[in-house]
């Protein structure tokens, strides 16, 4: 299964980069969005996917006991889906503030403040 | 049980804290902010004495033990960047105190100049990798909105190049260190580096992974080639903003490096000095010579801090205990040096409405104390003896002679050239050169800093006197300061004080 | 309670109603967390899409009215009981953020300690900021 | 020149008389009592004792702070602050009235004191430090007449040329350290084998060569020393006398004993040295600026020290120490007259003056002696000097004596040329009736007077009594710089019709032949070739100053383009490149499974859904459609989270995707269409740079999921998340308590995200116009 999800993630990547190569200020979000998706599933494959169980310990327990998927990557992933929120909005509303500005969607136009 | 080493991060967070609880009073904000940074700059000295008396100290958050809880630690490394965020926090913060206007101060600019504090002071005290990566954030999210504060064409244009390369570069840190968690289970760094050797068959991805965090770190450290953000956006805040950008921001970049390369990274040499060889020169290379090209004071001061960055990575790359701890003794130079001449081009652009070095001309007759104040951080920038930056590059170019890397030395002594003749190009356009009208008069209305009242002069001057003498003493003076670096580099050469202070008996 | 007009009858009903039962709902989410899936996080995301609703079923001031606090000043105070749920420990002299837990169990919040209060933190920032952004979004449009 | 005369009116008088001229007595103190505490060192030195002084300085970097007294630089010391005494006072008197006389002292002082501490230094480190601040100081000085732009760029090209010496300087000597085992110069001096064996030994001597080839403006050097006579005369007498210039023939004297008496060594100095010399003269007695024909006779003599230095042995450094003597009284006295005539007639352009002798007559009779001595005729100095000259040439065998002896001979009639003109022209020859003639001259206060006398009256004394007054501190520096007692003779009279008093007299009688019948003819032939041999190091420097600036300019055009999406792609195709590198050459691939089975149906529509989503979102036409894509990738995501037992991350990856989706339709609503304004190729381009990007990041996952995975944390949380945690959701509590700080950090950047949002919507502070310096200096640049 991590084979598949390694394609999944590089086809991500891949798109993400591409979108973020374009001159149009939206698809630089998309692109961001999308890198941002493929980052989290990265952590999550490269801790090892397991399909049996989850992280909570069943009230009859003192212990988590085996088969359980490591809860260490989901806390990771948990903390970075959260971050990735909020500098996304901040990014959204960035470019936003940008196109009113320079009104246009062209990143070829906003060249002014280079050299 | 170590508060020392925690303070640093409470300290500036609760003044954050307390200034958006402020929210709306600017005269309690600013209040809160010039004694949070008075604070934080006590807590980092008594961090640096307490580190360099007894030792690598550590804490472990939340009482869990390392690995498997949080650790902080701060080793002489660490804690000389602590004292360096505490300096040049308060230098700003009284320096803005005239500088920013009423505006940006109502929407919160000093908590998040003190949230920016936090990020760095986390990044420079972590023990954790992922932990580090939050850190990261916490400093650039506080970074994007310092910059694009005010909302100029200028800010949103460099602002959406920056927040973009950045978060790039925060794709790669997260990817390597989900990669880097994949090979060895664990992310206490102290850990890492005793876990990473052991990993026999995955040597090879280690490198990989190395290389990933050498990106990751290389593009907020602004190297060849990933700089762009750098040069596109630090000259659009105001100054205050760019002093402390350009002060501490590319440094963390480069101190994480340095930390990885040290503590984690140090199998397959050959091939990581390589490469880092080459950054470093292109980096100090292109950085000089994108400032030769520059007539605006702040691209220019802004293409020397990734000149500067070269020498630092020199430092790591040539990885003996001199060019370490040249690394070590240049990051506090280039800091002072680069934050001192920054904010002389606040002053004079405060005096004559530019930063434009044609338009500018005239403060070596009318304003001599100003003149010194940007001739002592310049030339020690140029690496002139006997002030600070001259040790840091001398024992840097010892270095790369005693290890045969001729190449890199060469490259080293040009760029020093070049940056003697940017820093003189400011100097005599801004200084000597007198303002001249067509018919070849001399233009009356330079106006001298003896004109502003004494309530501005002193916020504005005084910072910028203190760093500079504080260049002078680490010249003059430079053997306990050389001392501390090299201890610092042996800390970081040697590794086991380290990962026993934070791993304890245990592993 | 506001003097702005709701833009429909049903929706406005509907808001205010909804209001203390997601409140409600979201306080459990938060407390059911350390033992099920749940948390700080979602809680504070349910209990700000309450207040949310007033944006659209009224509008902003209705929804600020009802809240009663800027929403700024919650992600301050969020904060600082996020941090402070970590200073009882430094001051008892053991490091930063060390769990301390009130014995015995109070019945129906469960066990309170130090980590719980700390996920309170979390709670308020992120009904802060989601408010924050939805009040400034609906100011600025 | 900017002397905004500041109003004086009620001033005491002392301080009128201070700035008129007065603080050159009272500061020339400073300087007589140091050559008096110099001087009272003469018995010890001359008596063959070394004094030396060291304190610790950077230990931690070997470097210490230690002085050496000895012939060689007792020598060099008393001629920095005894001519120092001289030219501060006659500063006094030449900058009188000026508004920033102040400065202008201590920049003299400073560079006083930095010359000082170079001819005493006694640690390498400590030496540099000193010769650094020579150039700094130095740089300051040349370019005192700041308004002008002549001025300005005259100080750079003297700070960039010895500048960039000095950096090669450092780097020899760090290496003549490293070969020697050490930094202090009397260690070094008494392991100069060890040096000179070592394979660091041509580096450094072509390193240390090159400092001082620059500093004592050497052949092809010498250019910028005619252009610093931008100077104010006074630093103009002093640096090109006895000090600045004279530095780096000190350390090439100082380092003979360490790289020295090799045939490296003798063909490289004596070579440049005897260039620089008949270049220098040369160039002198075309020009008709005093102070320009004194700096091209200035070149001419470095280029004379250089070379007895490469020749080596006790009697060529005999008539070095001796020249040295000579060349320092001689052209301070000179300079000072040119100041003086400047001063007092407003030019300084020979074939403008005349006729000064009777109006000037002091200054006239200090000239004379000066010239004379200049022009190597007896009983001056001059002549013991040149008789010494002409026997180390004569005897350089191990090198070519006839060449060098002809160079000598050409150097030194060319400067008795240059001698007659500058006494004889302004002075003797009548006064001309031109209309630009200047104003009628007369005697300088006695400030300006009394330096050049002195001076003047030196080169007589010691040229009478050489044997009594000269050999004895020539003999120590001898045996300072040769590391061995030596006992040299210094004598006015020759011993017979020897070669040297041969060819003595022939320069003589030359000298005076040429500058009675061939001087127009040498000025012709010189103005033609000025335009090669003058300008043509000038044009060099500047060019590559200039070409420098070009390629500083193109590269900064071409890799700051301000285009984003450039950046991205050199970024991305840099770091695809070196981490495929890394990766292909050394990661372990015989594990990877690289065919996805095991995977269930479910998982691989899921897949291909998040595949899908993204291929929509890369080939939208419309912003909606891609919203969707984003939303199917988004929501794929959360089911791999639901399949793989991430409960937590699927109501929290659930939740956000929806905020998310809301926020960019309610931001993103009044945005353009999508328009597809990028080439064909710059698409295919992109899609191979992130295609290779993604294909990269595949093969790393797949080569790190294909090892074990000892996990070396995970089973604390799983052991100690309830007990100790009090919490069942293990995810949670790592979330809230062992990982506390990620949270920490992580409501950090969304409480400041939300406060971004709200100071992007709020405040605009002029945001809707062009800022419009900024995109002036932008294009300007272009």
């Amino acid at each position: 299964m991590e084979t598949l999800m390694a394609f999944v993630i590089g086809g991500l990547y891949a798109a993400g980069l591409y979108m973020m190569m374009r001159r149009s200020i939206v698809k630089l979000v998309l692109g961001l969005v999308l890198i941002g998706h493929a980052a989290n599933l990265l952590i999550f494959t490269a801790g090892r996917l397991t399909r049996e169980g989850i992280p909570v310990i069943p009230s009859t327990n003192e212990v988590l006991v085996e088969p359980y998927p490591d809860p260490l990557p989901q806390a990771l992933i948990l903390t970075a889906i959260v971050i990735g929120f909020g500098v996304q909005a901040f990014a959204i509303v960035l470019l936003k503030r940008a196109y009113q500005t320079v009104k246009t969607d062209d990143l070829d136009a906003m060249n002014t403040t280079d050299t | 049980m170590n508060v020392v080493v925690i303070l640093p991060l409470l300290v500036p967070f609760l003044t954050a804290i307390f200034g958006f609880l402020a929210w709306g009073n600017r005269q309690a904000q600013r209040l809160i902010s010039v004694v949070g940074s008075t604070v934080l700059l006590i807590a980092s000295l008594i961090l640096l004495w307490v580190v360099s008396q007894q030792g690598i100290q550590a804490t472990q958050a939340g009482d869990w033990p390392a690995p498997f809880g949080i650790t902080f630690v701060a080793d002489t490394f660490s804690a000389i960047m602590v004292v360096m965020v505490g300096v040049m926090g308060l230098s700003t913060v009284i320096y803005s105190l005239v500088t920013i206007d009423v505006e940006r101060e109502a929407q919160g600019f000093h908590p998040l100049i003190h949230m920016l504090f936090v990020g760095v002071c986390g990044a420079f005290l972590t023990g954790d990798i992922f932990n580090l990566y939050v850190w990261y954030e916490v400093m650039l999210i506080a970074s994007f909105v310092l910059l694009v504060m005010g909302g100029e064409r200028s800010q949103l244009e460099g602002g959406i190049k920056y927040v973009t390369l950045n978060l790039l570069a925060s794709a790669l840190f997260l990817a390597a260190v989900g990669l880097l968690y994949g090979l060895t289970g664990t992310l206490n760094m102290a850990h890492l580096s005793e876990v990473v050797p052991t990993l026999v068959e995955q040597q090879g991805m280690v490198t990989v992974v190395a290389m990933l965090f050498l990106f990751a770190f290389g593009i907020k450290g602004a190297l060849f080639p990933l700089f762009f953000w750098l040069p596109a956006s630090y000259h659009t805040p105001p100054i205050a903003v760019t002093v402390i950008f350009s002060a501490l921001l590319t440094k963390v970049g480069v101190y994480s490096l340095i930390r990885v390369f040290t503590l984690i990274f140090t199998g397959d040499a050959v091939f990581v000095q390589v490469v880092l060889l080459v950054i470093a020169g292109f980096t100090m290379v292109t950085g000089v010579l994108g400032a030769v090209a520059q007539y605006e004071m702040r691209r220019l001061l802004s293409f020397h801090i990734i000149s500067q960055i070269g020498y630092l990575l020199m430092g790591l790359a040539l990885f003996t205990p001199l060019s370490l701890a040249a690394s070590v003794f240049f990051m506090a130079h280039v800091i002072l040096a680069k934050s001192a001449l920054f904010l002389v081009g606040g002053v004079l652009n405060r005096l004559a409405g530019t930063y434009d070095l044609k338009k500018l001309g005239g403060f070596y007759r009318v304003s001599p104390v100003l003149a010194v104040l940007f001739f002592i951080p310049a030339m020690s920038l140029a690496g002139i003896p006997p002030l600070s930056g001259f040790w840091a590059k001398f024992a840097l170019i010892r270095a790369g002679l005693e290890t045969q890397q001729y190449a890199i030395v060469a490259a080293s002594l040009v760029v020093s050239v070049l940056t003697l003749f940017s820093m003189t190009k400011i100097w005599a356009e801004a200084f000597l050169k007198e303002k001249e009208q067509e018919d070849g008069k001399l233009k009356e209305g330079v106006e001298p800093v003896a004109t502003l009242p004494i309530s501005e002069r002193l916020p504005l001057l005084a910072p910028i006197a203190v760093i500079a003498m504080l260049m002078i003493v680490m010249g003059v003076g430079a053997e306990p300061f050389f001392n501390l670096a090299l201890q610092a580099s042996e800390e970081m050469l040697t590794r086991t004080e380290y990962v026993q202070a934070v791993l304890g008996g245990q592993v | 309670m506001t003097t702005s007009q709701p833009v429909s009858v049903i929706l406005a009903t509907g808001a205010r109603y909804s209001l203390p039962l997601m409140l409600l709902f979201s306080f459990f989410i938060l407390l059911r967390g350390h033992n099920l899936p749940g948390g700080g996080f979602i809680g504070g995301l349910v209990a700000a899409a309450a207040f949310a609703l007033f944006v659209i079923a009224y509008d902003v001031n209705a929804a600020r009215s009802v809240l009663g606090i800027e929403p700024i000043r919650l992600i301050g105070i969020g904060l600082l009981v996020a941090i402070g749920s970590g200073l009882p420990g430094l001051l008892l002299g053991m490091p930063f953020m060390t769990g301390l837990w009130l014995e015995p169990e109070i019945p129906a919040l469960g066990k309170l300690g130090t980590p719980l209060l700390f996920d309170v933190g979390v709670y308020l920032v992120v009904i802060g900021i989601v408010l924050t952004i939805v009040f400034s979004l609906a100011e600025d449009s | 020149m900017t002397r905004t005369d500041v109003p004086r009116s009620g001033t005491l008088p002392l301080v009128n008389w201070l700035s008129n001229g007065g603080s050159g007595w009272v500061l020339g103190l400073i300087p007589l009592s140091l050559t008096l505490w110099f001087a009272s060192m003469l018995p010890p030195i001359i008596a063959g004792e070394v004094l030396r002084v060291s304190y610790s300085w950077i230990p931690s970097l070997d470097v210490a702070l230690a002085f050496r007294v000895d012939g060689l630089s007792l020598v060099f010391a008393l001629l920095v602050v005894g001519i120092g005494t001289m030219i501060v006072i006659y500063a006094g008197g030449y900058m009188a009235g000026d508004s920033q006389i102040g400065r202008f002292y201590l920049y003299l002082f400073l560079f006083m004191g930095a010359m000082l501490g170079l001819v005493l230094a006694d640690d390498i480190m400590t030496l540099f430090v000193f010769w650094e601040l020579t150039s700094i100081s130095s740089y300051l000085l040349i370019g005192y007449k700041h308004a002008y732009n002549s001025s300005r760029s005259a100080a750079l090209q003297a700070l960039l040329v010895t500048g960039s010496g000095g950096l090669a300087l450092l780097a020899g000597l760090i290496l003549v350290a490293i070969a020697g085992g050490s930094t202090s110069i009397s260690t070094l001096i008494e392991q100069g084998d060890l040096v000179r064996e070592s394979a660091l030994y041509m580096p450094a001597l072509v390193l240390v060569c090159i400092g001082a080839f620059t500093k004592s403006a050497q052949f092809p050097f010498q250019f910028w020393l005619p252009g610093a006579m931008a100077a104010p005369t006074p630093v103009s007498a002093y640096l090109h006398s006895a000090t600045m210039v004279k530095a780096g023939v000190f350390l090439l004297a100082r380092f003979t004993p360490i790289l020295g008496e090799t045939p490296a060594w003798a063909i490289t100095l004596s070579t440049f040295g005897a260039i620089t010399m008949v270049l220098g003269a040369y160039l002198s007695v075309s020009q008709v600026d005093l102070k320009r024909i004194l700096a091209f006779t200035t070149v001419s003599s470095l280029g004379t020290l250089v070379m007895l230095i490469g020749i080596g042995g006790e009697y060529a450094i005999t008539a070095m120490m001796v020249f040295l003597v000579v060349h320092s009284l001689y052209k301070g006295c000179l300079f000072m007259v040119a100041g003086s005539i400047d001063h007092e007639t407003g030019t300084r352009d020979v074939t403008l003056l005349g006729g000064l002798r009777t109006l000037m007559p002091i200054t006239f009779g200090a000239t004379v002696l000066a010239a004379l001595s200049m022009s190597g005729l007896p009983p001056l100095l001059g002549f013991v000097g040149k008789e010494l000259i002409y026997e180390a040439t004569l005897d350089a065998h191990e090198l070519s004596p006839i060449l060098l002896s002809a160079a000598s001979v050409v150097g030194k009639v060319l400067m008795i040329i240059a001698a007659g003109i500058v006494v004889v022209v302004p002075f003797t020859r009548a006064q001309r009736a031109k209309p630009e003639a200047p104003r009628v001259g007369h005697e300088p206060p006695l400030s300006m007077w009394l330096g050049p006398v002195i001076l003047g009256a030196l080169s007589l004394l010691f040229g009478a009594f050489p044997t009594q007054l000269i050999q004895p501190i020539t003999n120590s520096g001898v045996a300072a710089i040769l590391n061995e007692a030596v006992e040299v003779e210094v004598k006015l009279i020759p011993s017979g019709l020897t070669p040297y008093f041969m060819l003595s007299v022939l320069t003589i009688a030359l000298g005076f032949v040429g500058y009675w019948f061939a001087r127009p003819t040498l000025q012709r032939v010189g103005n033609a070739t000025e335009g090669l041999l003058e300008q043509g190091p000038v044009n060099s420097f500047n060019a590559v100053v200039n070409g420098m600036q070009a390629l500083a300019r193109w590269q900064t055009r071409v890799l700051q383009s301000g285009y984003i999406r450039n950046y991205l792609r050199i970024i991305v195709s840099s770091v695809t490149l070196l981490v495929s590198y890394a990766l292909l050459t050394r990661a372990d691939f015989s594990r990877v499974q690289w065919l996805p089975i095991g995977a269930t149906v479910l998982e691989w529509v899921i897949a291909l859904a998040i595949l899908s989503g993204a291929g929509l979102v890369v080939t939208a036409q419309k912003r909606l459609n891609a919203l969707a894509g984003l939303g199917l990738v988004g929501y794929g995501v959360t089911l791999i989270f639901l399949f793989f037992g991430a409960p937590d991350l699927v109501m929290t990856q659930f939740s956000i995707e929806t905020l998310s989706v809301l926020l960019f339709i309610l931001v993103l609503y009044r945005l353009p269409v999508f328009s597809s304004v990028s080439s064909e190729a710059e698409r295919i381009r992109d899609a191979i740079v992130a295609g290779a990007a993604g294909l990269m990041v595949t093969l790393m996952v797949l080569v790190t999921v294909s090892g074990q995975l000892e996990r070396l944390l995970t089973p604390y949380f799983a052991q100690n998340s309830y007990p100790e945690g009090r919490g069942r959701n293990v995810v949670n509590v790592i979330l809230v308590d062992f990982r506390g700080l990620d949270t920490m950090g992580e409501i950090s950047v969304i409480g400041v995200a939300a406060i971004g949002i709200v100071v992007l919507l709020r405040l605009r502070l002029g945001g809707e116009k062009n800022d419009p310096e900024t995109v002036s200096t932008g294009k300007e640049q272009l």
